[in-house]
C-alpha cells in the first residue's frame, strides 16, 4: 500500500474515498458519466456523490426517474457507445428490478456479440443492514451476481479499496458490480492523495495465521480482523483472507492460504444458502480437500427476510460471536 | 358528500376526519421526535402535510374496501382505524406491533383490517393491489381496492404495466396518486415527461380526476365518485391528489432541492388548518376544535408510552416463520 | 411409487404430466388460476397449456400482456387474497424481469408481515437450453432462487415427479418456483392415473450405488442415469441423487448418500460457478468431511453466455462425457 | 420523399428499396426452407409482409444512424445492408456469421453497420437504444438513434419508463412499433389497453404518427420527417408502422389465434405488390422487376450456399472471450 502523505486529512469516510474515485475520474475522462436517483444536489441517499453535481452539471450526472431496469439498460446502451457509466442503484436491494438488464444484456453482450463490443459500466449499489432498515432496504445480495458471466463484482472492505478499486472498475471494459456497504460508509481508513488503482481480482490476504484461514467481504472483513486480534490474545493465529473480487474469485490466494493452515471458516453477510461462501467452500472442497484438517464452516445471515427491528436483526445477522463460536467449532473439530 | 347531510351529521364527520388527521400528525410528530432521540432505528418517511390524501381516500371507501400502500404509509394505515399503539410498535421492532417488528415502517400489513400493506419498494404496491383486485372480481365481489403511490412511483414499469393490464381486464382497483411534487428530491417537472399522471392513465383509457389533496372534502368527494364508478364494474380509476409533504423525504432530509418559499406557501395550504376552518364554519367551537387535536394528542402520547414499554420478540421470533 | 394401471395410455410426456396437474388442480379447487402470456388457444409456447382455455376460459386463464414483473406481481396480490395462481414465465431467462416481485415480495410476505398472510402461488417456467435458441433463451438459472428466502423451488425429472410435484406445488401455502426443463418436455415416463401428489422437499436417491453419488437435478438425472448404467458394465457402482427439491435441499438424503459412497460428483446444466452445486458441495464439505475419500466434483455448465450455435452449445453445456470424466477422476484420485 | 425527385431517380431509388424487400422476403423463404429441412436449430422469428417497415425507416435514416432490433430482426439488418451470407452464416451458428455463431437470430449485431443488436427480450432493447441516444447527445453528434419493437413490447415497462426518459432529456430516439396486430397470439385488443401506441408516446409528450406499414412510400416519408425533427433536437418521436405477419410467430405456429381471413385481407396489402405497382407506374418494364426479383434470389441462394459452406467454431471459441 502507498503511503498515505497527511495522516490526519487522508483519514477519510469509505464514503468519502468513494466520492474522490467518482471526482478524479470523471475529471480525468470525459466519457465517464453518473446515473441514477437523487445523485445530484441531493447527493443520493448516503450523500456519497455530495457535490459532484455542482461541479459536473447534468450533462456529466443524470438524474432518473424511479426506472431501474431502464437506466440500467441506458447505461448499457451507452456503454457501448463508449461512454463509461458509472450507475447508482440506491439500496442493493432494488437491483432485483434491473437484474434483467444486468444478466441478459451487460454480462452478456462482449461475448455474444463475438467482441465487437464492449460494456464498460458500473453499477455501484450498497448492500448491507444499517439497523432497522427492513427487509427491502438491508440486503447483501451479493449471491444473485456470483454465477452471472461476463460480470466482474467486487466488494470493498475498506476505504483505500474502495478508491483504488473504483477506479480499476471505472476504467476496466467490462460492466461492474461495485458493492458497497451502508455500515462501512461512516468507517475511516488512510488513503493516499495521489492516484491509485488496485487490481479488480486479487484477495487481500490481510494477516499471516497459521491455525485457520477466516474468509469474507465487505463489513465481514473488520469483523473477522477484530476476531483474529481477540483470538491472538488466546493463542489461535488467524489468517484473514478478504476476498475483495467476488467474481471472479481470486481461487490462488484462497486455496493458498486454506493449504497453509488446513482450516476455514467462511464468513459473509448474504443468507447462508447459495452466496459466495457456497462458491468458496466448493473450491476448497474440490481443490484443497486433502489439506483440510476440519470441516469447512460457513458463517453468514440466517435465511431468512431482513427484520426490521433491530433486535431481529441483530439475531438473523452475522456478527462476531458467531464467528469466534464457529472458530471454536473448527479448531476442536 | 357532506352537501346532501344534515348540518349537524356533516360536523360530526368533518370532526372524525379533523380528529383523524390530527392523530397522524401527532403520530408523525412523535416519530420525529422519537428518532431525533435516537430512540428509533432505521427510517421513516413522515406524511405531514398529506393527512387530507391518507384520511379523504379512506373514508370515502368502505372498511371492506382493500388498501395498499408504499413507503410514506402511517398516514394510510392509520386512517384505516389501525391502533396507532401498535403501529408504533411495530416501528419500534416491539412484537406488539402489527408484524411483530418483522416489517416496520414499510412492510406493514394487517389483513384484518383489509390492508395489504405498506412497501419499500416504490411501485412494488402497484402490481400487488392490481392482484388483489383481479382476486376480488374472481369473487365476483363488490369491494374494491384502493392502491396509494406517489409521483416518482408513477416512473417505474410496474405503473405502466398494471394499469394497462387493469384496464384490459376491468379490474376493479382505484390508482390514487399522491402527487406532492417531489420523489425524494427529484421534482415532478424533472422526474415525469409532460407532467401529467392522469394524462399517462388516460393512455390506457382510465379515466381519473385531478384534486386538491390539501382539501378534505375535494378528497372525499372525488374518491367517492371514482370509487362508486370503479365499484360499478367500470373498471380501473385514477385519482391524482395535489399535496405537498411539509417535511423532508425521510428523517434526514436538508431539503436542499426546494426553496423554503415553495413550503411556506404549501404551508398556507395546510389541510389541518383548512379542515378547521371548515369546522368553524359547520358550527364547532374553537374549544371544540382544540378538544379534537387533545384527544388525538393523548392518543398518540399514550400509543408512545404503550409502545416503548412493550418487549421486542427473541431469537426464535427472528429465526422462524420464513415458510407458511 | 404407485403402480400405473395402463401403460400404454400412462406413458405420457412431461409436457403432458404437467397440463395434467394443471388440469387437475383447476377441477379440483376453483381458488387456482393460471396467469401468464400465450398460455390460452396458443396454449404456451411449448403448448404446455393446450386446451385448458377452451375448458376453463378466460375467467380462470389470464392471459397477459408482455409484462412479466407485474403479472407476477398480480399473482402476489392475488394469492394474499387467497387465489392460487400459477403463473407461466414463458422461458426462464426472461425471470429475470421479476425478480424483485419474486424476491421482495412472493419469498418475504409471510415472514414479514409475521404470518398474517400466505402468499400460495407457483411461478412455473422452462429453463435450460434445447438446442440453437441463444444466450436469451436457454439458461438455466436455478442459482439466482437458492438463497431468495421464502420461496420453495423444485425441479423435476421425470413426468412422474413433474406431475405430482406441481400438485403439491400448487396445494402448498408457500410460493413455489417449478422448474421445468425444455429438454425433458418430450420425455415420456409412467404417470399412475390417479390423483397423487409427492413431498416437495424431498430427493429422489434412484439407484443403490456404493462407489460414488452423483448428485444432479431436472435434464441432467437422466444423463446421470445414464452414465450410471454404463459405468456399471465396468464395475462402477454409482447411486445417483436426484435433488428434486432445490431449496429447501434435502440434506439428509445427499448427506447419507456420501456417507455412504465417500465420493461425490455434482452435476447441474446452471453456470458452474455459484450454483446449487456450490451450496451441495458446501453442505457436503461441512457435514460429510470425514466421510470424503476423495475432493468433490462439479460438472456444470461453463461460466459464458449459452451461445447460439448447436456446435458451440455442447462445448459450453455439461454433457455424459464430462459427467464420466469425473466419475473417473473422482474415482483415481 | 419520392414527390420532389425527377421520375428516373426516384424509380432507381425505389427499384433498390423494391430489391431489397425482395430480398428481406427471399431470406425468409429460404430460412424457412432450411427449418423445414432440419438444417436449423433454435427457432426464428420472420418478418415476412412486415419489409416494407425495414426498408422504409432504414433507408429514410443517414447509414451512421444508429439501429436497434427486437427478435423479428432479420429483416432490419439486410435493410441496413448486412451481408445476407454472414446474417445466415449467423444463424447457422457459423465463424463466419456477424458474431461468430454465438448470437444467432435474437443477439446479432454489426457495430461497423451502427447496428447495435437484435434481442431476444421483449422490451429489451428499448432502454439499450434509449442508452444509446443518451450518448450521442453526450458527445455532440447529430445521428439519431432508431428502435425498432413490436406493439407487444409496448407493454413492457422498459418501453414506458424509456420513452419517459427519454422525453425528459430530449434524446435523438425515434421509436419505431412495428404494430402487427399480435404480440405472439395476443391480439393488440387484448394487450393494448386504449389500443393506441401513439396515444402512450403522447402521455409523455412525445410526437408520433401512424402510418401504414404496408406501403413502402408512406413509411419512407413519415420517417423522414420525424427523423428530422428528432435529429434538429426536438426529442424522442415515435412512428407506428399498421403492418401484419404473413407468417406464423416463430417457425412452428399453426396460427389458431387468427382466422384465415384476416390473413388474406392483409395478403392483398402486400408492400411487395404494392411496391412492385409503383415501380409499373414510375415506368419499369415487368421484365425490369422481375430481373430485381431473379437477383434478390440469387442472391439469397448464394448466401446460403455461403453459409452451408462456413465452418463453426471449436472449443475455445465457445469458451473464450467472455471479459473483454
Ligand atoms: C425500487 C425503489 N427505488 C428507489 C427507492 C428509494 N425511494 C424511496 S421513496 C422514493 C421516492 C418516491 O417518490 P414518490 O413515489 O413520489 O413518493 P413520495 O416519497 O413523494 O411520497 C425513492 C426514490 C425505493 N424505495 N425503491
Ligand atoms: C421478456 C420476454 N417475454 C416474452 C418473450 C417471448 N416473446 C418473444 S416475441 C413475443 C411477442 C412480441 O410481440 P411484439 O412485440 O408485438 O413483436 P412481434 O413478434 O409481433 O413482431 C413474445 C411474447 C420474450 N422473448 N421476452
Ligand atoms: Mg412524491
Ligand atoms: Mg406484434
Amino acid at each position: 500500500m502507498p503511503e498515505a502523505t497527511d495522516h490526519d486529512t487522508r483519514h477519510i469516510y469509505t464514503s468519502k474515498a468513494i466520492l474522490e474515485a467518482l471526482d478524479e475520474e470523471m475529471a480525468r475522462d470525459p466519457a465517464v458519466l453518473l446515473i441514477g436517483e437523487d445523485i445530484g444536489v441531493y447527493g443520493g441517499a448516503f450523500g456519497v456523490t455530495r457535490g459532484l453535481y455542482e461541479k459536473y452539471g447534468p450533462a456529466r450526472i443524470w438524474e432518473t426517474p424511479i426506472s431501474e431496469n431502464s437506466f440500467v439498460g441506458m447505461a448499457v446502451g451507452a456503454a457501448m457507445m463508449g461512454l463509461k457509466p458509472v450507475v447508482e442503484i440506491m439500496f442493493m436491494d432494488f437491483i432485483a428490478l434491473a437484474l434483467d438488464q444486468i444478466l441478459n444484456s451487460a454480462g452478456k453482450l462482449h461475448y455474444m456479440y463475438n467482441g465487437q463490443v464492449n460494456v464498460p459500466m458500473v453499477v455501484r449499489t450498497p448492500g448491507g443492514a444499517k439497523g432497522g432498515y427492513g427487509p427491502s432496504h438491508s440486503q447483501m445480495l451479493s449471491n444473485l451476481f456470483v454465477g452471472v458471466p461476463g460480470i466482474k463484482v467486487v466488494a470493498p472492505s475498506t476505504p483505500y479499496q474502495a478508491k483504488g478499486l473504483l477506479k480499476s472498475a471505472i476504467r476496466d471494459p467490462n460492466p461492474v458490480l461495485f458493492i458497497e456497504n451502508k455500515r462501512l460508509y461512516p468507517q475511516r481508513g488512510l488513503v493516499p492523495a495521489e492516484d491509485y488503482a488496485l487490481p479488480l481480482e486479487r484477495a487481500d490476504v490481510s494477516a499471516d495465521g497459521t491455525d485457520l484461514t477466516l474468509i469474507a467481504y465487505s463489513a465481514m472483513v473488520p469483523v473477522c480482523l477484530a476476531v483474529r486480534k481477540a483470538l491472538a490474545a488466546r493463542g489461535v493465529s488467524i489468517e484473514v483472507v478478504d476476498l475483495v473480487s467476488l467474481q471472479p474469485l481470486d481461487t490462488a490466494a484462497i486455496l493458498a492460504s486454506v493449504r497453509k493452515t488446513g482450516r476455514a471458516v467462511i464468513v459473509e453477510e448474504a443468507c447462508r444458502t447459495g452466496g459466495v461462501g457456497a462458491e468458496v467452500a466448493a473450491l476448497i472442497a474440490a481443490e484443497a480437500l486433502d489439506a483440510l484438517e476440519a470441516p469447512l464452516r460457513r458463517v453468514a445471515a440466517a435465511d431468512v427476510p431482513i427484520p426490521s427491528s433491530i433486535e431481529l436483526e441483530k439475531a438473523v445477522l452475522p456478527g462476531t460471536e458467531d464467528v469466534v463460536r464457529a472458530v471454536r467449532d473448527v479448531m476442536t473439530w | 358528500m357532506a352537501t346532501a347531510e344534515p348540518e349537524a351529521t356533516a360536523a360530526a364527520h368533518h370532526a372524525a376526519y379533523f380528529r383523524r388527521m390530527v392523530l397522524i400528525r401527532c403520530f408523525e410528530e412523535a416519530l420525529s421526535d422519537l428518532f431525533s432521540r435516537n430512540l428509533l432505528g432505521g427510517t421513516s418517511h413522515f406524511c405531514i402535510g398529506q393527512e387530507a390524501c391518507a384520511v379523504g381516500v379512506v373514508s370515502a371507501l368502505r372498511e371492506t374496501d382493500w388498501l395498499v400502500s408504499n413507503h410514506r404509509g402511517h398516514g394510510h394505515l392509520l386512517a384505516r382505524g389501525l391502533d396507532p399503539s401498535r403501529v408504533m410498535g411495530e416501528l419500534m421492532g416491539k412484537i406488539t406491533g402489527y408484524c411483530g417488528g418483522r416489517g416496520g415502517s414499510q412492510h406493514m400489513c394487517s389483513m384484518a383490517d383489509h390492508f395489504l400493506g405498506t412497501n419499500g419498494i416504490t411501485g412494488g404496491g402497484i402490481p400487488i393491489g392490481t392482484g388483489a383486485a383481479l382476486a376480488l372480481r374472481y369473487r365476483g365481489s363488490d369491494d374494491i381496492v384502493a392502491v396509494f403511490f406517489g409521483d416518482g412511483a408513477s416512473n417505474q414499469g410496474t405503473f405502466h404495466e398494471s394499469l394497462n393490464m387493469a384496464a384490459l381486464w376491468k379490474l376493479p382497483v382505484l390508482y390514487v396518486c399522491e402527487n406532492n411534487g417531489y420523489g425524494m428530491s427529484n421534482p415532478v417537472c424533472r422526474a415525469v415527461a409532460a407532467g401529467g399522471i392522469l394524462e399517462r392513465a388516460a393512455a390506457y383509457g382510465i379515466p381519473g380526476r385531478r384534486a386538491d389533496g390539501m382539501d378534505l372534502n375535494a378528497v372525499l368527494e372525488h374518491t367517492a365518485a371514482l370509487a362508486a364508478a370503479v365499484r360499478a364494474g367500470a373498471g380501473p380509476a385514477l385519482l391524482e391528489l395535489e399535496t405537498y409533504r411539509f417535511c423532508g423525504h425521510s428523517k434526514n432530509d436538508p431539503r436542499v432541492y426546494r426553496s423554503r418559499e415553495e413550503e411556506a406557501d404549501w404551508q398556507h395550504r395546510d389541510c389541518l388548518e383548512r379542515s378547521a376552518a371548515h369546522l368553524r364554519r359547520l358550527g364547532l367551537s374553537e374549544a371544540a376544535i382544540e378538544a379534537l387535536r387533545q384527544e388525538a394528542r393523548q392518543t398518540i402520547d399514550a400509543a408512545v408510552a404503550a409502545a416503548l414499554a412493550a418487549p421486542c420478540g427473541g431469537r426464535d421470533h427472528a429465526l422462524g416463520g420464513v415458510y407458511a
